[in-house]
């Protein structure tokens, strides 16, 4: 049986929020499963509050998750605006309109209990808000949250958000039986009364929704039988570390960073690897390439702050051609900056931030399934290329939800055990071939390699030198590893057409959102097409040839740029998106770009505006701009 | 060296024994009188004593003139950068549990850059023979002041006397939390050098050894112009370091207990007369690399496949 | 009376060399200042032994300087190759074929006790090097400087090099009177006896000279009553750093940078000012932005690896808008790389190793001269713009001296004392102009200013804030000042015609060389012209303009590119000088480099050869090449 | 507080005397029930009983929940980054002896990443009071292990429990040189704090106060649930903290005498019961301010550029 109207959609993205400590989290959590178990793509990311323990019924104190769910699988992004809001009070509600996340038509479900509530502010704010939400377009419906959970529990603060749960299965025509499922899942450590509850509050929510709701939605589910997993970025980096066969991460707490530790420090030791914490990241980088050095091809997973204390080690690493990689979870620059938000601004630090020439290798992870495949390649150009690889994510992807299709662990290489092998007396330390560069390296414990390889300029057999001759041969050799690796890569898959009036070209996880404006565009009949570049150093090939094609290029990045139309902003004076900058050393064409730094993904909606905005010539000259539906954009103009 | 393994050395294993060339590569850059030779040949000597494999050794190092040592000790080694040496070293440990990390540093190597690592590197307890090599003055760079630099001292960055407390390593050390061997030696007390150097290679945990050592280039004043007049005592007990009748001129005995924190302290926290030799040691505490490596053995293939699935699991839909 | 034959030369390089400890870079140093007193142009150039204590008798333990005088002055750069030796022994003298940096035909004056010394060994090998000399084409002229010498003194160690000084004066028919001055002021701290028997020596090396020297040079000085100092030009970075008004330099140990920090620690107590040395560059920097933080605009000294360390609190100093001077007197990397030699290898780090957005001023001093008055222009642009002002510098600079019109210091400007008048309450510590960015800052102690200012990301009032306004408004203020600066900079002047069919593009201490090379060209019909950019961030207005009007246009810069030649070097794969790579983004057009790691400074003729290949159409493909007398070429082709 | 200046502030200098208001900002940001509210209410009683200018105090601090700290107290305040905190303040001093600095660090800022920083201001002496708010855990972070951590604690990157000894910091830093304050107190003894931060506001020098703090959030189980069940011991001395009758019931009393080195090397190297009080304390050690400015007179106009034209003539020729 299903209520009077249901609407078919093929996605809705709908945001679950309630004050910190009131389970919105684990609501939409058990939401998002029932949805994947029925079939749907899946997007999720979570709403954090930026204080520890913000104080109650504020806007700072919104906690919970914003879902994407669709037909098609898989979700490549958070999506754009919110089709639909639950919250559990209106300061919570406020707040993702503040943060300018919700569409003017959302429909907003909110529990009732503040309208006739003893505190006379929170009447008062919580008709202020549905005022502004009805004024703004948008539909509100009131619901007895409180109320009816009380009939169920004395307690609601422990079964509102199960209750929440049913509401949404109801909403969305999802099958009740599942959700059982899951919370019983969910709830697996507790008692059993603890799950009754549960189950028994969500089978209330759904009666309650079925039997009120005047509209339901349905987000036709495609049933596939490829399993299918759904992890966050952190998790899949850790996860692919050890299908990578790391056995060491030496890493320093930082935010959005750690999280990942956090989990290899629970599963790594089954695996016969382990974390180790170190007293500063400037020791974590140390003690990973001591690691190395000795022949276990170490991991250290850091932030922006710690990338800067790994300067110094990164040039060791090059220095002695020690394989290392290198982690960056992008967070909000510069300094402290935002540092649970998302930015992209590592990208040139990456590239050129340690003194003398540095040649490493840059890779970055595009999706969160990719954050799971990325270490083993990392892994495997550090060891066969002596180098230091570093792979940039970034908060986004760290801390979004993507389902995917599960990996093929059996796939796994089996490991052969360390070559302590006896070698010639007197083999050479850096027995480089002269054309590529490379060289095969002694591991300790080799009878007959012994030898000192040092941070000083050295020649092929180690050995300390100061000569001009073989300072320039040190250069080219570390050098020409880049150009070896660079032949072996492809040029970047086109999204659309092979040419057309504009492409846009990204980096790292901005790529779903991309892709999706690009395909809106397309509909509309807009020639518009995308690339997405993973190495970032070497530059793949091919570049010059596909920009060609392309009546205008321009990159989407998450750093800053300078705008057109800010003050004194000239071609001269013009600072520009990180990538940006770096295609145009490159490729020697006038790449345009859109770099801002919102400290939130970008939604396909922007990107698809100023794919118009750029068509209609107003070039770039809308970075810098905050979307219309943002607060005070005085701030901007000011 | 445990008696036994004596044993073993001189008969069985004498037959593959080691010369001392097998620790032999370049010849030693440094200056004629350098305290760093000393240190080099004791090392050697160590390890032919101990018929140590060099290949089962990795010797790192910072950088400064002492630093330059692993490029003239026959082992793997590793001359990595200014004050980063012990984290290195706790790499190669942690990786690799087989093998035998000797450290060597200065004073500016370690106590001044190198610090943070040396407080945390003596709290892990890593398994590894730590020299400081401290000639009181940063010489590498040609003369600046060191944590160790004496008051009054004229350097180029002091050049009108250096001003400020001179640290005591040795104090400040026994301080530190999980301190498991303490010792103290100098350069121009080669016997004494040895027999220090032997028993920190014996313990099992991070053996910090102080070397006082000569630098006649920038440093000549120190030490009593390098030991001629420099009151010291040596600290005696049965298991602590043999004091050779013939050093007992350059000081008198004095009774000590090692295995007491108390004495230690107290030892410790004296300059003058130095205490030479064996200041602290507690052989019970365990290595950082015993504790993280116990939990963690690799399972064969297929139990790591099974491992991974069924932790896919947790996440599968 | 003079000899017989007198050659009058419009400039003239003598290298005198010796084992360390024998006394070569006292004699030079006294021969340097006759030269100077009689009103020749000069650069000189300390040569140092790698080792700490070489054994003697080594090449490895020559030690002395290189003389470059003219009738010109300025002379601004070390020049090409020697055209005299005067050596204390053959090794010595062989030291300087092995750099490469003596001329063929080059007329060699060596102690001839070597002949008939009884260690057989020395015999040989004097006998094979003057036998390699005169191969060469060289002249060689047997001095018995040990013998003459000894007639005067009973140990020839302490009296040698006067011998010589005076031998000089002879060769280069300097007047002895100015030598004996010379020789007591550079004796003036011992007892008059030394400095009798010093001046006897010298007097009788001259006599000597007169006597057995057939061929005899003359460098016409013109006589000028402009004052004159001569210095190196870390000497000059910290009387500059005394006249810029600074009061901390807060600095770690480290080549090539240290020895302005011994300067300083000398001199600074008496002008109210200290030199602070920190546990770790870490703490050094710390320690610099407190005490600017705190109103006195500190400086902090360092190279690469230092450079390293700071990259964090870079940032901070960007975030927090706090005054700050960085200098970095950059040698060979990367890592620990050739502590002593020069590089240019640190620019591409000054711009962009800071994680995240991090809008910084970047210069380079490009003579000895300049590195006394860059710091005033440094300290001034930090204050004013409240920015993080890197100057970068290099060994050669650090370590070279030149002979240049002396400051006026009558016009150091008087310093005001600090400001600590009270403000009306809650003044913003952020009041952004929103034009320029540029706003003032609040000094402790002032009454009514107290707040807090933060790592994080923050508004006007200095509070964090985590949304995107503020975020992106943050970004801009800071990115604004670079432009607001931009804009009051003046485009590069042109050395040479404003068109043609090259222009090269210097920065930093290659400007003296490039401009030579550039002179000699245009003298052969070659139509090149020069430039040197001090300002890397911004970049000064105008350059697209001055290079479009030159067919080619390439940066010859001391740091690493790869060569067109090079194995697997292709247009998408080689990796350019740093300066070139960032004007390719900034201009979209194809600049071109000539950039290598030789560990010395370049020599015109060099450049000049490069200028020709280049008008030849072998573009660049000389970088990587070491000039065909350096040894051992095999291993750059091999 | 010195009882001359005591009377000074009660009469004269009570026309234009502070409210606590004048030391208020922000309304902390901090979880309920956390220590740092005390810490903070504590400061501000200090400043507010000695009469302190505001505007002529600096705080500084790291990053941390604890760095907070000059968000929320109104004097200058520089929110610095992780660790780092103690090199800024050595800055702010030595450009300017005439502010007062405070510190605040938390527990992985100064014994972890800011370790070497804490070893060499310790032994520079800087005049400032340096507080560390030790929870035993990185909590703006989430719980990560920190180097006081108890052994089998477990965190999100302990999961099995805490391995190493955790890390004394009173033992660590007595035994650092040229210390000069050392002190111990706790969040949950209100009166204790005050006093502890009442002399290490007088002290002319650095005073280092490790604050045993409570972070109910993360940290609940630290000192028995926040110092319901903590062994302590106060330290009695006339020159010490005073014990209000009120502490007994938390613990005995024991006679102390700050002034022997001796004595507090062995308190110190105590943890259980914890010494709560003044460990040590040497007031006559020199600042680093004080000797590096007194030589640094900086002249008149004039005299500046005849001494730079002086300078000049050594290159002139
Ligand atoms: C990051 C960094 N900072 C500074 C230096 C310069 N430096 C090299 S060795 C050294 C100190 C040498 O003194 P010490 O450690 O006592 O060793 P010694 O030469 O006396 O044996 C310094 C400051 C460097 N190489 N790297
Ligand atoms: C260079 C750097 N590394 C790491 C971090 C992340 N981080 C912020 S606070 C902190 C530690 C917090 O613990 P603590 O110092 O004990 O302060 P608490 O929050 O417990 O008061 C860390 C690791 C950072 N901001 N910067
Ligand atoms: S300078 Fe001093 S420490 Fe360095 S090698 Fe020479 S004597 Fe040894
Ligand atoms: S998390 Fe802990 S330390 Fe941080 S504010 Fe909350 S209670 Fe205090
Ligand atoms: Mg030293
Ligand atoms: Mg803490």
């Amino acid at each position: 049986m299903s209520g009077p109207r249901l609407v078919r959609l093929s996605e809705s993205i709908v945001e679950i929020v309630s004050d910190a400590g009131e389970g919105a989290q684990k609501a939409a959590v058990s939401f998002a499963q029932v949805c994947a178990k029925a079939g749907n793509g899946l997007w999720t990311v979570e709403i954090i509050p930026s204080e520890i323990q913000p104080p109650p019924h504020t806007t700072g104190s919104a906690s919970g998750n914003r879902i994407r769910l669709s037909e098609k699988s898989p979700v490549t992004n958070v999506g754009n605006l919110a089709d639909v809001v639950l919250a559990f009070n209106e300061m919570a509600l406020l707040s993702r309109y503040e943060a300018g996340t919700v569409a003017d038509d959302a429909l907003v479900l909110i529990d009732d209990q503040w309208a006739e509530h003893d505190i006379e502010s929170y009447r008062k704010s919580y008709r202020e808000v549905l005022e502004m939400v009805r004024k703004s377009g948008g539909t509100v419906i009131e619901v007895p949250l409180e109320k009816e959970t009380l009939k169920h529990v004395d307690n609601p603060q422990r079964g509102k958000n199960m209750f929440a749960v049913g509401l949404l299965c109801a909403l969305y025509n999802k099958d009740i039986e599942i959700a059982k499922e899951v919370i019983a899942g969910v709830f697996k450590k507790k008692k059993q009364i603890v799950i009754d509850t549960a189950v028994k509050l969500a089978v209330a929510g759904f009666q309650y929704g079925l039997e009120n709701l005047e509209t339901r939605f349905e987000v036709p589910a495609i049933p596939t039988d490829v399993p299918k997993v759904a992890m966050n970025g952190n998790t899949a980096l850790a996860m692919g570390a050890v299908a990578a066969g790391f056995d060491l991460c030496s890493m320093y707490p930082i935010t959005p960073a750690t999280s990942a530790s956090h989990v290899l420090s629970e599963i790594f030791e089954d695996f016969g690897g382990f974390v180790h914490q170190a007293e500063d990241e400037i020791a974590a980088i140390g003690v990973a390439l001591g690691a190395s050095y000795a022949g276990k091809t170490a991991l250290t997973i850091t932030s922006g702050p710690g990338m800067a204390l790994k300067t110094e080690f990164q040039g060791l690493s090059v220095m002695t051609e020690t394989p290392l990689v290198i982690v960056d979870v992008q967070r909000g620059g510069p300094s402290t900056g935002l540092p649970t938000k998302i930015e992209q601004g590592d990208l040139l630090h990456a590239l050129y931030g340690t003194p003398g020439d540095a040649p490493k290798v840059v890779m970055a992870a595009s999706t969160i399934e990719e954050c799971y495949y990325i270490l083993s390649v990392a892994k495997k150009i550090a060891e066969e290329f002596r180098m230091l690889v570093i792979v940039l994510s970034d908060a986004n992807l760290a801390t979004g939800q993507q389902l995917f299709t599960r990996p093929d662990v059996s796939k796994t290489p089996r490991r052969p055990p360390l070559d302590l092998s006896p070698v010639p007396e007197d083999t050479l330390p850096y027995d480089w071939d002269s054309q590529t560069g490379l060289s095969n390296r002694l591991i300790p414990g080799q009878p007959g390699g012994m030898g000192v390889i040092t941070s000083l300029n050295h020649d092929r057999n180690g050995k300390a030198c100061y000569d001009s001759e073989r300072n320039q041969r040190g250069h080219q050799m570390r050098s020409r590893k880049l150009a070896a690796l660079q032949q072996s890569l492809n040029p970047p898959a086109i999204h659309g057409e092979p040419e057309g009036d504009l492409l846009l070209v990204g980096w790292g996880s901005t790529k779903g959102a991309i892709e999706e404006a690009v395909d809106m565009a397309r509909e509309e009949g807009i020639s518009v097409s995308s690339i997405n570049i993973q190495f970032l150093s070497p530059l793949p090939p091919g570049l010059k040839k596909i920009f060609s094609r392309f009546k205008k290029v321009m990159t989407v990045e998450l750093n800053y740029s300078d705008d057109w139309d800010d003050p004194l902003i000239t071609e001269e004076s013009r600072r520009y998106g990180q990538l940006a900058w770096v295609l145009r050393a490159a490729v020697l064409m006038d790449i345009d770009c859109y770099a801002k730094v919102p400290g939130r993904p970008l939604m396909p909606v922007e990107i698809l505006d100023e794919i118009k905005n750029q068509l209609n010539g107003k070039g770039g000259a809308v970075s810098g701009k905050e979307p219309i539906d943002e607060p005070q954009p005085a701030t901007t103009n000011s | 060296m445990s008696s036994i393994i004596q044993e073993c050395l001189d008969e069985s294993c004498a037959i593959h024994s080691h010369t001392l060339e097998d620790y032999q590569s370049e010849i030693p850059r440094w200056c004629k009188g350098c305290g760093d030779h000393g240190v080099l040949a004791s090392l050697q000597r160590v390890m032919r004593k101990n018929n140590v494999d060099p290949e089962n050794v990795v010797t790192v190092s910072g950088i400064g003139c002492s630093s330059r040592l692993p490029h003239y000790l026959k082992t793997y080694g590793f001359h990595g950068i200014h004050g980063r040496a012990l984290p290195i070293s706790t790499g190669v440990r942690l990786a690799r549990p087989d093998l035998k990390v000797i450290v060597t540093m200065g004073d500016g190597d370690c106590f001044s850059i190198g610090g943070n690592h040396w407080l945390h590197a003596v709290r892990y307890n890593i398994n590894a023979v730590v020299l400081v090599l401290d000639n009181e003055i940063y010489a590498l760079t040609k003369m600046q002041v060191s944590p160790t630099t004496p008051v009054g001292q004229r350097t180029n960055t002091t050049p009108r006397g250096s001003s400020l407390q001179p640290m005591n390593p040795i104090g400040v050390v026994v301080g530190m939390t999980n301190v498991s061997f303490v010792a103290q030696t100098a350069t121009w007390l080669p016997a004494h050098l040895d027999e220090t150097i032997e028993r920190a290679w014996e313990h099992k945990g991070l053996s910090f050894v102080r070397i006082l050592q000569r630098c006649p280039v920038f440093m000549p004043e120190a030490y009593g112009e390098g030991g001629l007049n420099f009151p010291v005592t040596f600290l005696e007990n049965e298991d602590g370091i043999p004091i050779h009748p013939g050093l007992l001129k350059r000081g008198p005995a004095q009774a000590h207990n090692q295995r007491n924190i108390d004495q230690a302290l107290s030892v410790a926290a004296k300059v003058d007369p130095a205490p030479m030799g064996l200041i602290y040691h507690n052989p019970d505490l365990p290595t950082y690399e015993e504790i993280r490596v116990q939990h963690a053995k690799r399972p064969d293939h297929e139990t790591f496949i099974n491992r991974l699935d069924n932790l896919m699991d947790r996440y599968a839909v």
